[in-house]
Order: C-alpha cells, then structure tokens, then sequence
C-alpha cells in the first residue's frame, strides 16, 4: 500500500526529537482521524538551521513529518512556508488515496512552527 | 524472516485436507451442476447433501435448516432483510447491539433507512450484552432479535442462550452472527434458543466466498435474491460446488479438534496476555478476561497509534490488526471499542491478535521479545508520551 | 463408457491453467484478506487488482468498473434492485424481456410486487426481442432496460447494441445479463451501449461461486447487501480470493481463444444441426439460426418427453439439458420456448446441447449415431406417435 | 435421484404396447406436467390376463406405467382396484418428492381402464 520512500521514512525517520528552547513549535490534531504531530524548528539569520518532530500518528502521518524535516532543514523562512501538503506527499513518491489527508499534518505543522517563530520574534522585536 | 500470523479472526488458511477435499470440483472429475439430472449432475447432488449434513452436524441443526450463502455477510444480510421483509406486518421493531460486525449494523441501518426501528443495545466496559437490556428493550412491534455470539474484535462470548429463552418466550425471532464462534466454542442451536444462525467458511480454515444461514423450520423467512430454485428457493444461482464441499469438511475437522485447540489455544492467548502486560507500561487488555474466545487478544497501548504498530509488527513478519482510525477508511476509530466506553485516543492504539492452529508456543515468544521494542520505537517518537 | 459433456451453458469444469492460478490462494501461501496491511494482506490485494483487470479488459471495461459478485444470479439481482432503488424518483417502470433467465425474470417480479411497473417483451418465433418493442414500451417512467445478451435456453443473440443506443438516446440505464456471451462472442461494454453488464465465472471454464456486475462510471446504483468496505462499499464480505482469481485466468484464457474457439465450435455446431435433422422426422431447431451463439444447439422431438430422453442420453453416457417441464421443478415446460410461441408438448420434447472446449468431432458422431435409437424407442412407447 | 428400480423399469419397461379388441382402455393425462398416459387390459373369468401401455412422460410416469403393469397382471379386477398410487411408487423404492405426483399417472389409467370394462360389460349384458 505504501510506497517504498514511505515505509523508508517510516521505518527509519529522520529528525525525530525536541529541541530544547525552540525558535518555534507547532502542534496540530488531525480532525479527520485524531493524530498528532509537534514541529520544533531552530531558526538563525532567517534560516531553519534544525528541526524536530514528534508524531503520534499512521505510517503516512510519521512518514511525513520525517520527510518535511529533510526539506526544510537548510531553507529560508520564505522558502519553508513554500512547502505544500502536495510537496511532501510527492516527495514521498505518493500516498494512497485514503492516506492524503495524512500529509496536511506536516505540512500544517510547519507552518505553525513558523508562525509561533514569526510571533516570537515579534514581541522581541 | 520469521513469520507470525496472528490475524485468524480476518481469515484463515485453507486447511491441506480441505483443499484435497475441494479439488476432484476443481478438475474436470465433479464439475457438474447439481440442479442437473444425469450423472455428473447427480455426483455433485450428493456431494452438496453430505457438505450439508456436515455443517448441520457442526451446529447441531438438521440438514434441511442449512442454506449456502456467498459468506458471513450475505448469511448476515438474509437473515436481517429476509426476516423484515416476512415479518413487517407483524411489527417493525428489531433489536440488535451496537457491537454487531458491519454485515449486520449497516443492514440494521438500512432497514432503519425503510422505516424500521431499530434499538441498538449498548454493553459493559467489558464488552458484553446485558440481558436485561435486551428485555426492557422488547415491545410487542419487535420482530427480530439479532445479537452476535463472540465479537470479532475483542472475543466476548455474548449471552446467547439466555437471550434466545426470552426471544422464544416471546415468540420473537432470534439471530446470532456466530461467525467468529462456530468451530471455536461449541455451538447447538437448540442449546442456544436461536432461529437464525451465520457461519462463515473462511474463519475455519475453509475456502472463502462461502458461509451458510442456519434457518429453523418453521421461521418465517423470505429470500432476498431471486433467481433459480437452488437451496429449496431461498438462495438462487448454481451452487458454489467446490466451495460447500470445502466448507463442509473444514466444518467437520473443525468439530473433530474443537476441545484439544480450544484448550492448547487458551493456553497461548493466556501466554500472550500476561507477557504483554507483564513487559510493557500503559497497556490494556480490552474486552472480559473470562467470557473471552480462545483465540482473541485486544490490547490498547497508551501513546501510540495502531496502524504504525501493526506496520512495525509487519516488518518484524508478525501480521495483526487493529481498531485504529487510521486503518479504517471510515478514519473513525473501531465502533467496537467506542461501545465499550474506551476513549477514542485509547482505542486509537489498539491491537487485536488472534490465535490459530498454526500459532505455537515459540510464536507467542517471539511477539513478546518484539513487542515491547516496537512500542518503545513508537512511544519515543510520539508526543503524548513522557517517560 | 464413452463421456460427452454437452451442457456447458448450464456450467463448465474448471481449466487446469485456472486451477493453477488459484493454488496459491488455497494453500498457506497467499490467503490474506486483501483489506488488510500487513503483507499477506497486500499480496491479496495486488492478485485482487490483477483480476479485475483481467475480467475487465475481456469486456473492455476499466478495472473500477467491475465490481465481483458471488455469481451471475447476485449480478442479475444488483443491477435490477440496486439501479430501481437508487432511481426510484425518477420513476418506476422497467423494460425487461419475457425470455429472461430467471435471474432476472424473478427479480423483475420481486420488483413489480413492491410497486414497480414491469413490461415483459414479448419475442419473435425465432426468440429475438425486436427493437421496435422496446421502443414502443418506453415511457417517460422508464429508469432502466434490461435485455440478456445471449439466450441461455436457445442460443439467440439479441440486438443490445440497438437496444443500448436507444436507451443512450432517452437517458435509461441499459443492463444486459451477458451470462451466456461473455467468453463465447466478442462483448464490448462501450460498442454494446451498456451501462451494466453480469457476467459469471463458471460458465466460461472458471469456478463456480463468482462473477461480476460491470458499472459504467457515473451509473446510480444502490448496493443490496450491506457490511464492509469491499468491492469499494458496493459489494461486502471478504472477498472469494481463490474464485475471483481463477474467474480473471479464466477471463484472460478466453479472449485469448475467442476466435478460434468460435470458429470451432461452429463448425461442430453445424454438424450436429444438420446431423440431427437430417437423420430424425420430426423435429425442429429452436431458436434463430444465424443470430445464434456457436454453443448452442436446441431441438424440439414430436412425440417424446424431454426428461425420458435426458435419462436415455444420459445412459449412453451424453450430458444435454431440457426445456421440459418435467425437468423443472415447477413443472412448467421452459419459459422461453413458451414465448416464442411453441406449443406445450412440442416444448415438452425439448433437449439443448450446448458445445465447448473439451467436445471433438468424434463427440459430435457419437450423438449422431445414438440420437436416433434413443427417439425411435421412445417414440414407440409413446400414445401419441403412429407410424 | 431414481431408484435403480426406477431406472430398471425405465430402460427395460414390461408391457409396452397395445392390445388389439382390448376389454378395458384408460387415458389419462397428468394435469400437472402434461404427461400422457393410455394404458390397455385384457380380462378373462375376471382376472386381467394382460396388460399393455404406452406413455409419453418422464422417467417415473414411464417406470410406473411398467410397473403398474407388472403389479396387476393376473390379479382379479377387485384386487386391482385396491392398488394405489403410494403402492406404485412404494414397489419402485420411493420416488423423488418433486415426482410424486407422476405415480397418480399410472394407477389413474388402470382404474380408469377397469371403469371402461366395467361399463362395456354392463352394456353387453
Ligand atoms: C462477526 C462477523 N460477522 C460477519 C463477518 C462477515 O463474514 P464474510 O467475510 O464471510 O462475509 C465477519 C468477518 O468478516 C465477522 O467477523
Ligand atoms: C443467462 C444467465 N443468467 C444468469 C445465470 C445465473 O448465473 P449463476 O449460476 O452464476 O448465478 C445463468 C446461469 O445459470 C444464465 O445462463
Ligand atoms: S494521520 Fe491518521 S490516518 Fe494518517
Ligand atoms: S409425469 Fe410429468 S413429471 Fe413425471
């Protein structure tokens, strides 16, 4: 059912964990199902330099936190808000019709880190 | 890799002696249509009587009561819908529990749909009907009864016998899906008090795409397809001769072993049971301990989501299943277990594993040396969890 | 003895490359259910997919569209009740024909005892519903035709194509039971006009106990049982592994042979016909002789009863089926001969023979050289023959 | 589904024909199915002396002409009267329960083939 990038990612993911005082965190619930995913990004000279996640969630859910990780570690804020659900699903050579709506958690869960960062540096701005 | 196959409540293998069984239907040796008159037709007649009997002999009905249907779900839905049908002047109330495989809760609704009411009975923590519910639930509209005997999800034997005395006492007809208990406990349908059985081949070892409905003489019962007059015309189309033939030896071997796996299966799933909750944290076991078939184990693991743990017990060879949102299309969580009052982020990481004749004591041992790393991975990764 | 086999309208024995297929699904090694995710399960789930493919590309369908039922009688019955239940607003009225198999025939009745109006075509002597008709019967209450593709009883193939474009035209659901054409002429879903389409397993050398409503995409049609997510929430109940993968083998095999095979059998076809004839006074071909399927051949004998002659043949070692009423358990001669406006004993006398893989010339030569006997000495047994 | 008596009597049918100046004939037709049957007696001193059929039906109608045929021949017309249609299908080991009704043929023919003699020979005398 699921293709091999997912059970790779699934099986082996990468950057699961914390960090500790974050420049962002963000967490969603999936409504559809009840999963859920918390996103921590480090951020320095508008860069996300790392990122965490943990995921209570399916194979597709953990599938796409790691690979959202991958793709946003090095990018520019700019570049990071760019990452579409549609990206990291294809980036992960597809999920099944049934398990689409698994990759709104990452990417829902990105930009949430980003606007909790956005806010952040705000108030201390 | 070593492979553990812990999902007998979904299906089971077909058996060696079943298959051999099957096979002169599969050759040109027995192929002929039973409704036929010369001699390939003929064979096949008696082939379909002595696939019969040996059903009927499984349950302790009479031949003549058994009618061959495409499964569990076709049985389910003739015995809900055909006995609405017959019945609808006589009242339009049927009761049913909210633990009902889908094959009768979705025929159930749509009856509902038709304008029949329907009480959905509710159950214990543990799982189980209660007979009082079922008898302040009777009104004199109410038809059918249709109460399942163990539940494929968590195992609970259901009071069957006892509701089946009320049923009778008040003239109502009486169903069970025994599909997950026929071959598995002991089953008489006189014992029981039920008008209407299912039974599905493929739980017992039999091919699939074959079950059959128990109808007692004498029950008031009408087709729900239509067509030729195979099986004294309450279910058209020529019969599926390897499949009975299958389904009636599986039915035989199965009551031949009935007592000696019940009790060697008992023994594993208690194994199983105890090493789980002995080894690992935050873990329960759903469903009664003691009204519980043998062969069904239902965990729910704090902190983690089902179907990540049946993909991590996949790749460790170990095939299960799960109550979890995510492995429903529906994305709700087992209906089963939300019955029984369990919160929906506990069902979410539920397990079943359910035993059968394959399984062995070394099998239970790996699953325990597997088990606590898997969730140990999971719960690591997840965010509801802090050691 | 010799053995010829000449009722394979009423089934056929399995092929041993379809047997081969479906090994695997009866032994340990593939018998997951294909709705689960473990391996076993999305091994299922792949052959499951592959057969559909197969089943499709013989009738030009995509694999979304065909949808595994437990036979021809359960597809018959979905396209009836599921296309009047989910159209009933539109309106109540159903064209079918009056040689229907019963299949359709009692399904059609069942509808028409639950407020449905139903028009019976009638049929030409020569058994072929004419386009005219259905024309005419059409009203703006019309939600759906439904004329057999081939006649299993006499062999005519009627004018679908027409019949689709007509139905096309007025925006009706067409669905034809193709049955008996599937395998043995070229169908084409799209060519044919057809909306919904059965097919079934065992009549074209795969197991019993299958078959497939094709739905063209966009078709409103209920589901008429109820339970899991199968067959993509149309059709519940684990699926019949063994028998939908043997029914895609047998599906690929024959329209790999369709043309030869066609060719074939109408060359013995022929020979039987003119044979029987030629050497017997008073008898008559049923059924059109060119619109006719290469299978079949039907004659009614003066003077004789079908069943007697069933039992002679059947001694001599040849397998034929008849129209007889004493054959049917109703004790109606066939329906179908009815309506073509034979008369009672004429069809009484009634035998069909229909030809397939396993029949040779040499077959076709022992009926030959037996037939006349077997009439002569039932015909000086019977009061209503003179010399 | 027959009797290999059935089938005896089906294959090898005694009495197959007619009598010519017969005492007695009976037709009767099986309002059922359509069967026909015309059954000939031939009775001396009052004894049926023979006894001849023809029968345009089933498997059974045919079995039970024969047999029918068989059971009366050299009986006196009164013990031939007592014969019924559950004795004919008794001496043939039971019938098919869908073919019951194919022994009424049968025993219908000879009494109606007794009633005939019994009114030629009021006639005569
Ligand atoms: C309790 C119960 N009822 C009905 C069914 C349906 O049986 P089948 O798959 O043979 O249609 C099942 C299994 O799927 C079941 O576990
Ligand atoms: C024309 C036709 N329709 C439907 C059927 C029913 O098919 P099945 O026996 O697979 O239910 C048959 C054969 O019996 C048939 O010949
Ligand atoms: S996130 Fe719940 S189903 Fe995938
Ligand atoms: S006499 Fe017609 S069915 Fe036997």
């Amino acid at each position: 059912m699921y293709s091999e990038k997912v059970m790779d990612h699934f099986t082996n993911p990468r950057n699961v964990g914390e960090i500790e005082n974050p420049s962002g965190v963000g967490e969603v619930g999936n409504p559809v199902c009840g999963d859920i995913m918390r996103l921590y990004i480090q951020v320095e000279d508008g860069i996300i330099k790392d990122v965490k996640f943990k995921t209570f969630g399916c194979g597709a859910a953990i599938a796409t936190s790691s690979m959202v990780t991958e793709m946003v570690k090095g990018k520019t804020i700019e570049e990071a808000l760019k990452i579409s659900n549609k990206a990291v699903a294809e980036a992960l050579d597809g999920l099944p019709a049934q398990k689409m709506h698994c990759s709104n958690l990452a990417a829902d869960a990105l930009h949430k880190a980003i606007e909790d960062y956005q806010n952040k540096s705000k108030k201390a701005s | 890799m070593r492979r553990v196959y812990l999902d007998h409540s979904a299906t089971t293998p077909v058996r060696p002696e079943v298959l051999e069984a099957m096979l002169p239907f599969l050759k040109d040796e027995a192929f002929g249509n039973p409704s036929t008159i010369y001699s390939y037709g003929r064979e096949a007649k008696k082939a379909l009587d002595e696939a019969r009997e040996k059903v009927a002999s499984l349950i302790g009905a009479r031949p003549e009561e058994i009618f061959f249907t495409s499964g569990g779900t076709e049985a389910d839905n003739l015995a809900l819908i055909g006995t609405a049908a017959a019945n609808e002047k006589k009242g339009r109330h049927i009761i049913t529990s909210s633990i009902e495989h889908h094959a009768v809760l979705h025929t159930a609704q749509y009856l509902m749909r038709h304008g029949f009411k329907i009480t959905f009975l509710p159950v214990t923590p543990e799982g189980l009907v209660r007979v009082e519910d079922v008898e302040e639930a009777i009104t004199d509209e109410t038809i059918l009864i249709s109460v399942m005997h163990v539940n494929n999800e968590v195992g609970t034997i259901q009071p069957i016998k006892e509701i089946g005395h009320l049923a009778r006492e008040r003239g109502i007809i009486f169903h069970t899906d025994a599909v997950q208990s026929v071959g598995k406990i002991p089953v008489n349908v006189d014992e029981l008090n039920v008008d209407l059985l299912s039974a599905s081949s493929h739980k017992i070892y039999g091919p699939k795409g074959v079950g059959c409905l128990y109808i007692r003489k004498g029950t008031r019962i009408n087709p729900i397809l239509h067509g030729g007059a195979q099986e004294r015309k309450r279910r058209p189309g020529t019969e599926n001769m390897p499949g009975i033939v299958g389904f009636g030896r599986a039915a035989e071997l199965a009551g031949q072993e009935l007592d000696s796996e019940m009790e060697r299966l008992k023994g594993l799933r208690d194994k199983l049971i105890d090493g789980i909750m002995n080894r690992i944290e935050d873990v329960q076991l759903n469903g009664d301990r003691e009204k519980r078939v043998a062969t069904n184990a239902n965990f729910s693991f704090r902190y983690v989501e089902g179907e990540s743990l049946l993909l991590s017990l996949d790749m460790k060879g170990i095939c299960a299943s799960s109550g979890s949102a995510c492995t429903s299309g529906s994305l709700d969580p087992s209906h089963v277990l939300l019955a029984m009052g369990i919160p929906h982020e506990v069902a979410h990481g539920s397990v079943r594993m359910t035993l059968g004749r394959d399984n062995t004591e070394a099998d239970i041992d790996y699953v325990l040396e597997v088990m606590p790393e898997i969730v140990a991975r999971l719960r690591s990764m997840s965010p509801l969890y802090n050691q």
